[in-house]
């Protein structure tokens, strides 16, 4: 591994060779889970390269945090979620919104802050939800780590059979409320999933740099919480890991963490690259770019003969006919109208108080009452 | 009549919220134990469970945070502070999702939160243990502001702050637990927006807001005896204002005094004289004043705290300054 | 005369802060790379080390509780944040720690401790990163609010900040960074509650603060198009306010319109009108006005941003509906 | 031990026998620390109980948290730290303050509001600080433990030969910025040293109702901390381990953490008691209350030889009269006079500016010019 790897801690360190990822392995996954992981790393990866691509035209007016590189964990990861489950997103927002909602043009839409986008334009890429689907992000770190937490104990009130699953950075490991989360999930024995995306860098600052303990699944452990890690760039690792240990989830095991091991290659913000900082090596990009989670993937299928290469062209193909599609009708698409401000921020209904609840008139109060003073407490 | 204490009116509140609705969850440190938050929670944990009835760990940025998920799922938490201050760790959950959760899902999802802030005031409470933020709550886009001053009000805000819509941050002045008055056994409501016209009088609008209010009847009954008619409006929540009675009241009497047991800079006083101006200021037969703690943290020592907190006596001799 | 755009001038005075004190120190997320915190921070790592211009973990309330600590054992500690909602997560320090502190000391300590938030405007920043919260750090004893609309202020007030002895919240809109004029070489000081006319005026006073400062000296350029002479006072800092200043120009020009880049119900511009009105409200020839954003979150869509910020022209009809 | 005993993790077990302490031993510790440690814990029981006896006087008109019971801990601490480190200490001061402050009559001044308190009478007991003797309070949990580290940082940074100490229970360790101090101080090795009185409750709440795992010290040491535990009545061992944790954090080795598992007898607040509400087993009282830190090492003392009844009984008259002259003074002793609110918040004078800052004047802004729309970022 090249020096300055940093992001990855040494259990991984055996199953490279020569710079190279060994351990990919399919045994014990079918040829069509292979396959729907590969086409979820491709959509991902075209959607982003669209994006990219078209941000310059300047009608996309929000920020764009792109996950390209990092695409194995949330293809996993679409595997193993339902519908009925939530998902919780931070900033990083697009292979978490594919791997719950699945469809482009909610978030495409959106990005191009039109009305038909998820959240009606008035959220964007970085704070995007999707209601319908059960998926929510936000760009303030950690914060939304326990929302997920609520609606997991939530779930466990109502005895519904359903899960929590929040994604989010190595970075939103600093933040104290992500421990009081895995505290109190552990406690409370919560259905929640905690993914974790570790790329090794908050922005420009590098996880050692930060924590004094880079084992993240190590400390989440010492709180009473399972603890899985991985390597992020194996799709099919990940799609075992996840998928195993959600299984456990939903079989009331308990709270897990889920640590993948990846890398970002674009910059932290927006398409146009920020190595002219230097916050991180060449070697360490490229050493993560030769180990792209589609190539490696594909390479595995074809060497096992799982797949033509024809399949793949047309499967790129269809994709990008799909994006095509979706970028120009977006472009299309109605921009929100005026809005009532009120409205958007106030319920104009009760519903619930108009049912339940009487109106009364008060018999006045007497003032002649002193105010008590507290005491000691 | 029945009469009811203010922390008993908030503690029927409770209780019949979550006998009505099985969604509705009291959750704060403490709040199943027999103490009960000051008396506002006893009795819970026996009649709903532990599961309905949580003490949490003392992490108050979680606390919120889990309710937003919590109100996400339909469920109407009810969460509790010993003292508002305690809530400031919370700030995050507050003004960065809680507030805005309803504007960011445009208008698909609400959060029918409900976060009680206990104010200390007296007995040395000092400066961690007595501060009322609730300038900053009614500043805040997105979430509304209880201020009840009375019992019958503290069950009826109670009631419609957990089966309203829009996340509550209801602010209970500690030294209000122990007023009596007249309580409805029914489940009712009180508004967000109504004030209430608890006095009235022709010569100057005393408008107060939570433990104010208290003290503006007592102004009002000292200047009553010089033959001076104040009239007190109530304001009953910090936001959303009840601009018409506001304006109303000054239009009434065309002199105006805002009590608001706040630091005095850029609070809800300010807001209230701003409105008034904006919308009458010509109007006014003198200029309008404020009642407010001095913009200054809290003193511990009693002597001091004598002169931190102002008195009814205070409240009068300004409303007589503007005769 | 030497000219520096409004990021290069906060650069200028770390850089110089630091050099004339080896007690500053320059503390956040990202402060220690090339890009330095939108160039305000560039170039301070290679002169004075990782010592004193530190990145810190993602831990914005653990940031501010060791800048106290900091600051009472006599460093002054320069905190930024990208993004002023991320201070949020701090608001247990701010509020119970940092701005009680000299009081709870008995006076005998004081935390000469700056805290720069940027606040985000444009390109669809959305509602979790344009959030300006300078109102509520006005309603709270204990702080001081700078809000500097140029370069030279900027300059000038993080050397106050740094160099006087009360915590400073720096609010710094993003969108001033790329403003230029004349900035002196050497350290000065721009103080606390000093207003600045920036334009004389007979017919109306606008006061404005921060980014409104610009838009309110377009605006009175709109308007003397018309023949109407607007008055325009920069407060600079919200807290403290510029009384007299803000009183005088009102009484000069008996007609005032507060520009105040944040929501409006109870924020500073809801103080100024009240200070105005108190003092003087029956000498106004009309009613004030304010000019604030919606009381809303923040849109992303452009067409909705579009409508959520004021422009020049809407604050130019505000003051004509005066006259 | 007596069931509910849930305050104290299993590693000390096997020194309790049929309900006692059996661990205590005074090898290595010379005769002269042991009656220090003694000292110590009779002056601050003495002190509380006089406190306790006179608070319904309503002449102590603040917020009063009792740490009889835990007097070991402090006593530890008070031979270890020196005038020149600083100490924090929670709402919970009395031990903290003794340990650091040493004189009565700065504390007894503060709870009756006087002028003459440590800090003027605008604190009382449970924010007191006494700047002098570089000790401060504060009643809102965890929040002052970032503030020691950030005193730390300080030390580090300046060269200072001095430590930062924080002092407070088991439910700051429940607050994220405890964890997140945790991490800064052990990514930064800095000269900290966290004191945790772990009195098995947060108020009422126990442990085990708030936290899924009981070891601290384990939770501490995942984040590369140093942690050590002990049994918190014991005050030789409380004055082993914390003097010699402290004496490596002296030379440099790095931040720590202690945790003394100890019992409060009070209630939470005030002196009324509060056993009325059930929260905590008699039977779990009475262990603690049999295993008093001062009889313990009273009986040790006396067992040993190591000092007479007589001098035993001499102290406690003479703490007696201490205390009765510190009360009396105190009562006479004149409360502040009326203030000026604002230059109690605000300095005011800026003698570092008026040294260092010239006066310039603006030569006016050219407001011709567009304001920026920031990119992506
Ligand atoms: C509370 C908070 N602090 C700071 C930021 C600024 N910020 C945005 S993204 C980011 C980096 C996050 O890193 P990580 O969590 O590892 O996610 P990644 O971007 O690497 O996917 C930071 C610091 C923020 N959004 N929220
Ligand atoms: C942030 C915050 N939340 C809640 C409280 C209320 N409170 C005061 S003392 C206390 C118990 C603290 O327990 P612990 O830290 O174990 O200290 P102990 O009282 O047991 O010595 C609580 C919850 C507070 N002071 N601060
Ligand atoms: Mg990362
Ligand atoms: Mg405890």
């Amino acid at each position: 591994m090249p020096n300055g790897v940093c992001t990855m801690n040494s259990n991984f360190s055996q199953l490279i060779k020569d710079g190279r990822y060994i351990g990919m392995s399919l045994d014990g996954v079918d040829g069509d889970t292979v396959w729907q992981l590969y086409v979820f790393m491709q959509r991902l990866r075209l959607l982003e390269n669209a994006i990219a691509a078209l941000y310059s035209e300047q009608q996309m007016r929000c920020p764009v945090h792109f996950c390209d590189g990092q695409e194995a964990i949330s293809a996993g990861l679409a595997l193993a979620i339902r519908d009925s489950d939530h998902l919780f997103s931070h900033h990083r927002t697009h292979g978490f919104y594919l791997a719950k909602c699945r469809e482009f043009k909610p978030l495409i839409d959106e990005i191009y802050g039109r009305i038909s986008g998820a959240s009606g334009g008035v959220a964007g890429s970085q704070d995007i939800s999707y209601c319908e689907m059960n998926f929510h992000g936000g760009a303030i770190l950690a914060g939304s780590i326990g929302i997920a937490a609520g609606v997991a104990r939530a779930m466990q009130i109502k005895n519904i059979p359903a899960l929590a699953f929040a994604g989010f950075g190595d970075g939103a490991v600093d933040e104290g409320v992500f421990w009081e989360t895995v505290n109190y999930a552990a406690l409370q024995k919560l259905p929640l999933v905690l993914v974790c995306e570790n790329n090794g860098y908050s922005a420009f600052s590098p996880q050692n740099k930060r924590q004094a303990v880079m084992d993240i699944s190590a400390k989440v452990r010492a709180f009473g919480m399972q603890a899985h890690s991985f390597f992020g760039n194996d799709a099919v690792e990940s799609h075992r890991v996840i998928s195993q240990a959600v299984g456990a989830v939903r079989r009331g095991e308990g709270p897990v963490f889920l640590e993948g091991h990846t890398f970002r290659w674009s910059g932290h913000v927006g398409p146009e690259g920020d190595d002219q900082y230097q916050y991180r090596s060449m070697q360490e990009l490229a050493f993560w770019k030769d180990n792209c989670p589609i190539k490696l993937l594909e390479e595995k299928m074809l060497e096992e003969g799982l797949v033509k290469q024809q399949a793949i062209d047309d499967l790129v193909r269809q994709i990008g006919q799909e994006l095509d599609q979706a970028f120009a009708e977006a472009k299309q698409s109605p921009f929100p109208e005026p809005v009532d401000w009120h409205a958007m921020n106030y319920a104009t209904q009760t519903p619930k108080a108009d049912e339940l609840l009487a109106e009364e008139k008060s018999s006045g109060f007497d003032q002649n009452q002193d105010l008590a003073i507290p005491g000691p407490y | 009549m029945r009469e009811l204490a203010y922390n008993q009116a908030i503690n029927e509140a409770l209780h019949q919220a979550m006998g009505l609705d099985e969604d509705v969850m009291v959750v704060g440190q403490l709040v199943d134990y027999r103490s009960g938050i000051f008396g506002t929670t006893t009795g819970l944990l026996e009649e709903y469970g532990s599961e309905r009835v949580q003490d949490f760990p003392v992490a108050e940025s979680l606390m919120t945070q889990a309710a937003i998920g919590e109100a996400q799922m339909g469920m109407r938490p009810v969460l509790t502070h010993q003292r508002l201050d305690f809530m400031i760790y919370s700030m995050d959950a507050v003004a960065n999702w809680m507030s805005l959760w309803r504007f960011k899902s445009n208008g698909k999802q609400s959060l029918p939160i409900t976060i009680m802030g206990v104010v200390g005031r007296g007995w040395g409470q000092g400066p961690q243990h007595s501060k009322s933020f609730h300038g900053w709550f009614s500043h805040l886009p997105g979430i509304k502001v209880a201020m009840p001053a009375t019992p019958f009000d503290a069950k009826g805000m109670m009631m419609e702050s957990v089966f309203g819509e829009d996340p509550v941050i209801f602010v209970a002045h500690r030294s209000l637990f122990s007023m009596r008055e007249h309580v409805p056994e029914m489940p009712y409501r009180v508004r967000f927006g109504e004030a209430m016209l608890r006095r009235p009088g022709k010569d100057v609008s005393i408008v107060a807001l939570g433990i104010m209010v208290p003290l503006a009847m007592q102004a009002a009954e000292l200047l009553a005896g010089e033959g001076i008619e104040a009239e007190v409006l109530d304001l009953r929540s910090a936001s959303p204002l009840d601009k018409e009675a506001i304006l109303a009241t000054a239009q009434r009497t065309k002199r105006l005094v805002v009590a608001d047991p706040a630091w005095q800079t850029a609070g809800v006083a300010a807001e209230v004289i701003s409105l008034v101006s904006e919308h009458m200021g010509a109007d006014l037969a003198a200029n309008p004043a404020r009642l407010c703690l001095p913009d200054s943290h809290t003193p511990m020592s009693q002597t001091l705290e004598e002169q931190y907190y102002p008195t009814e006596q205070d409240l009068a001799d300004l409303c007589k300054k503007m005769l």
